[in-house]
């Protein structure tokens, strides 16, 4: 743990309860839904935390209550710290409130997360899918999600994919 | 006849600005198939005759979804669909990859890797730098520029087949170090390419830095302030463009960056042509880096002993038994990493490249999620778009450098 | 005197035939097939948003129009350039006069910011 | 259609003009511009000055389709790139060809999941396939000139 980092853990769990854990050097703090947005607002604003690195998300999808883990990264660029805030999201209609105010890059991370994972964000200027085609149902990053394996063509079982082989017409 | 299939204008509503409605202005795709949008990029252009009143990027033409095909490999075979991401600069994300396993099984790794590891991410950096200086000058109509600068690439393409066997998708860096030593041949090789390299960038300097066409297309064009540039997430040589010096080599050294000493190239203005002249500077630092590394490349093995992670080299298998059961085990099931998650940065050549792996203990990871430089630097795109000329739009999308598969994944 | 004209003729002739002759080759052995899809106008693979013809701004007219007044200009060179030998004087000050008048235009064009894109 | 559907088997006369006219079609190819993903790469490569693949009648690059004649698949077909691609095909005026570089355009090659179509043929109908992850630029000039073998022996009969 950098000792520059000392007060800002400080001030996130004195705020908002939170736990704090540590894994090789990455900080890691672990809050509420509703306060990502203060949190957010506070590490750009008093702890000069001026870069989002990323935002992602994670499914735990056997476990239903908190299914999904949202991960958003800060990286300060003037102190060179690291920190990542989590977010506990129950798998039933998940939904987050949306920090594009706060970070503009936020705003396609947001919709990536939405199409991936189905996670709603209220608040969110246009939330389309940003990766998937439009029309595109299900949400693929999530575990239940089939991967989408098609039993490659060799040439002992050549012939019965080459029938069913969607091959265009002319 | 068929009737023409048109897509009518309110189901884009909400994008667009009222006038777009009303058909004053034109409502125009420049799409997934363009000479100038650098890969399969779809830009919806709201032109008011040659001035973009808005620009609306969709992405996810190449979205090939290596992230979840990556979560049904285990940690060894996942390292090859790493090369499919970035595929300018696949050294470094084999770089990132291994660096980010390491650090979750806390492999160590030799320094004669580490030194080699270094020379290849600066080689894979000038390549892809002189493919962006290619193609962009193709977009400012300076043709010849793409025919030198392609010159350049082959010779370093011939030192990435000299030790690996295959010009682009090498999968050298592997967990543990690199996949076999070095050839003889490799340091006179790359030590020809040194001393010749610095001579072909000042060419590229004289045929476009003070040529009034290319300096007209590209001066105070898409300008982003460095606070806008934080902002909307940029990193790489458009947020050293506009001032911030940010560059995980010098701000976080891994691999024994430290011990090299070079510059961060930075500019004020932030425009195109502040990103060109970074980006020219990046190509004389590394090669000065690439001098000093090849300098301090000791001796020694290249890969960690440690076989619990590493398959053991062929020589040993067929003599020590453990090495045959350490390398069947490694090659079936795979090594199973601690349940935790790690996240680590490298400095590619378009920003910061991040590796988020999630790990439940298994052989395979868990979930893994890829921080590409150039999805969040093409987020600026309409932000620095706006009541530009469509030419303009050209040189600025050449400028973020931006590579299709690092957007989409 | 008529042999000069038959040579232009011949060379007239030769060269339509050669046009034909190319494009009249390609239109019998090409094999054509029509589809709507194929009609339909190209937008780098997309659908095309709203009417193709629609009102072009006023500045485009005002573009071609430039182009083709300096552009004539330059076509009445082409036939001084070749008597230039037997005007002697009398011709480089005719063309001067020429030229200087459109600079006048031109220069006029400049001032009124005709050439600005805005 | 053109003339020679009507006078197919005239003997000599067609097998001359047969001869005529693939000739002419393999001197001018100009592929559409058409780079989706890594094996772009190295069909730029092959377009660069060491390769040089205009030396094979490739010297235009054209991006907009009713200029070319070939359409070269360089890169890994995604869900949402399977239409355009498709209409960027249809709009390409005949006689026209495909070649599906790369293992990804070919089967899918190292994506076997939902996001990419495991193989161009399930879109367009591919005359050469090109191995290889990115094919290197030999590999390319290899498959054009296999295609140019096969344009050559192509009947007018059986031109539809």
């Amino acid at each position: 743990m950098k000792p520059e980092l000392e007060p800002t853990i400080q001030a996130l769990t004195k705020t908002f309860n939170s736990q704090v854990n540590e894994f090789r050097g990455d900080v890691r703090v672990t809050i509420l839904a509703e306060s990502i947005v203060a949190a957010a607002q506070m590490l750009r604003d008093e702890f000069d935390f001026s870069l989002l690195s990323t935002m992602t998300a994670v499914d735990f999808w056997p476990e239903e209550n908190p299914r999904f883990e949202v991960i958003y990264l800060f990286t300060s660029v003037s102190k060179i710290l690291n920190l990542s805030v989590l977010v506990q999201v129950p798998g039933i209609n998940p939904s987050l409130p949306t920090i594009t105010g706060i970070f503009k890059n936020a705003v396609w991370r947001e919709r990536e997360v939405w199409d991936m994972f189905g996670i709603k964000f209220e608040g969110h200027p246009d939330l389309r899918r940003i990766l998937m085609p439009a029309d595109w149902e299900g949400h693929p990053l999530r575990k239940d999600y089939p991967l989408g394996y098609e039993e490659p063509q060799f040439t002992f079982n050549f012939e019965e994919i080459d029938l069913r082989k969607p091959y265009a017409k002319e | 006849m068929t009737q023409l299939q048109e897509v009518s204008v309110d189901d884009i509503k909400h994008l667009v600005s009222e006038r777009a409605i009303q058909g004053e202005t034109v409502l125009l795709n420049m799409g997934p198939q363009h000479p100038s949008t650098h890969g399969v990029l779809r830009l919806l252009l709201e032109l008011d005759g040659e001035t973009v009143v808005s620009c609306i990027p969709d992405i996810g033409f190449l979205h090939t979804g290596i992230e979840k095909n990556m979560e049904s490999k285990t940690y060894a075979k996942a390292a090859v669909m790493t090369d499919r991401l970035d595929y300018l600069n696949t050294l470094g994300n084999n770089l990132a990859y291994s660096m980010a396993v390491e650090k979750l099984i806390e492999l160590d790794v030799p320094d004669r890797a580490q030194s080699i590891r270094v020379i290849l991410a600066e080689l894979q950096r000038i390549a892809s730098h002189l493919i962006w200086l290619g193609t962009t000058g193709l977009d400012v109509a300076a043709m010849s520029t793409f025919l030198y600068c392609f010159r350049e690439r082959e010779s370093i393409l011939d030192i990435f087949e000299l030790c690996s066997g295959q010009r682009m998708m090498t999968t050298y860096i592997r967990p543990g170090g690199i996949w076999r030593d070095v050839p003889v041949e490799f340091e006179a090789a790359v030590r020809a390419f040194i001393k010749m390299f610095p001579k072909r960038v000042d060419e590229y300097e004289a045929l476009l830095s003070r040529n009034p066409l290319f300096l007209d297309r590209t001066f105070g064009i898409g300008a982003v302030s460095s606070e806008q540039a934080l902002n909307f997430g940029m990193t790489g040589p458009p947020l050293r463009a506009s001032g911030v010096k940010w560059d995980l080599r010098k701000a976080r050294p891994y691999s024994g960056y430290e011990q090299y000493d070079f510059e961060v190239p930075t500019r004020t203005e932030g425009d195109v042509y502040a990103r060109y002249i970074v980006r020219i500077e990046e190509l004389r630092q590394s090669v000065k880096i690439i001098e000093q590394a090849l300098n301090k490349m000791p001796l020694g093995p290249v890969r960690s002993s440690n076989h619990k992670f590493v398959p053991p080299p062929r020589s040993e298998i067929g003599v020590n038994m453990e090495a045959l059961i350490h390398h069947f085990k490694l090659w079936t099931e795979g090594f199973s990493a601690p349940k935790c998650a790690v996240y680590n940065a490298v400095e590619s050549p378009r920003g910061e490249l991040g590796v988020y792996i999630v790990s439940d203990g298994g052989p395979k990871p868990y979930r893994i999620h890829w921080r590409t430089p150039s999805f969040d630097n093409l987020l600026a795109l309409p932000f620095m778009a706006k009541g530009v000329l469509v030419a303009d739009l050209v040189a600025i999308i050449g400028s973020v450098d931006i590579v299709l598969g690092d957007v989409d994944r | 005197m008529l042999l000069e004209y038959t040579a232009i003729a011949i060379f007239i002739i030769v060269a339509i035939a050669i046009g034909f002759i190319a494009i009249g080759l390609g239109t019998i052995f090409g094999p054509r097939k029509k589809s709507g899809i194929k009609s339909m106008p190209y937008e780098s693979g997309m659908d095309p948003i709203g009417p193709g013809t629609r009102r072009l701004p006023v500045r485009f007219y005002l573009i071609a129009v430039l182009f083709i007044l300096f552009d004539i200009e330059v076509i009445f060179f082409l036939p001084w350039a070749i008597v230039f030998r037997q005007l002697g004087w009398f011709g480089l000050i005719e063309m001067f006069i020429f030229i200087i008048i459109l600079l006048v235009g031109y220069f006029y064009a400049w001032k009124k910011g005709a050439l600005e894109w805005e | 259609m053109g003339v020679e559907q009507k006078l197919a088997n005239m003997g000599a006369v067609t097998t001359t003009l047969e001869t005529v006219v693939n000739w002419s079609r393999t001197r001018a190819m100009w592929p559409l511009l058409f780079g989706l993903a890594c094996c772009a790469i190295e069909m730029m490569a092959a377009e660069g000055a060491h390769y040089d693949m205009s030396r094979f009648g490739m010297e235009l690059m054209r991006p907009s389709p009713r200029q070319s004649d070939l359409m070269i698949v360089a890169g890994r077909v995604s869900r949402k790139m399977a239409p355009v691609l498709r209409r960027l095909y249809d709009q390409m005026p005949e006689p026209k060809w495909v070649i599906a570089m790369g293992d990804c355009a070919s089967c899918g090659g190292v994506f076997n999941n939902y996001a990419v179509v495991a193989g161009v043929d399930e879109i367009v109908p591919v005359d050469i396939y090109i191995a290889g992850c990115p094919p290197r630029p030999e590999a390319l000039i290899h498959g054009i000139m296999t295609l140019y073998d096969k344009v050559n022996h192509n009947k007018i009969k059986d031109q539809a």
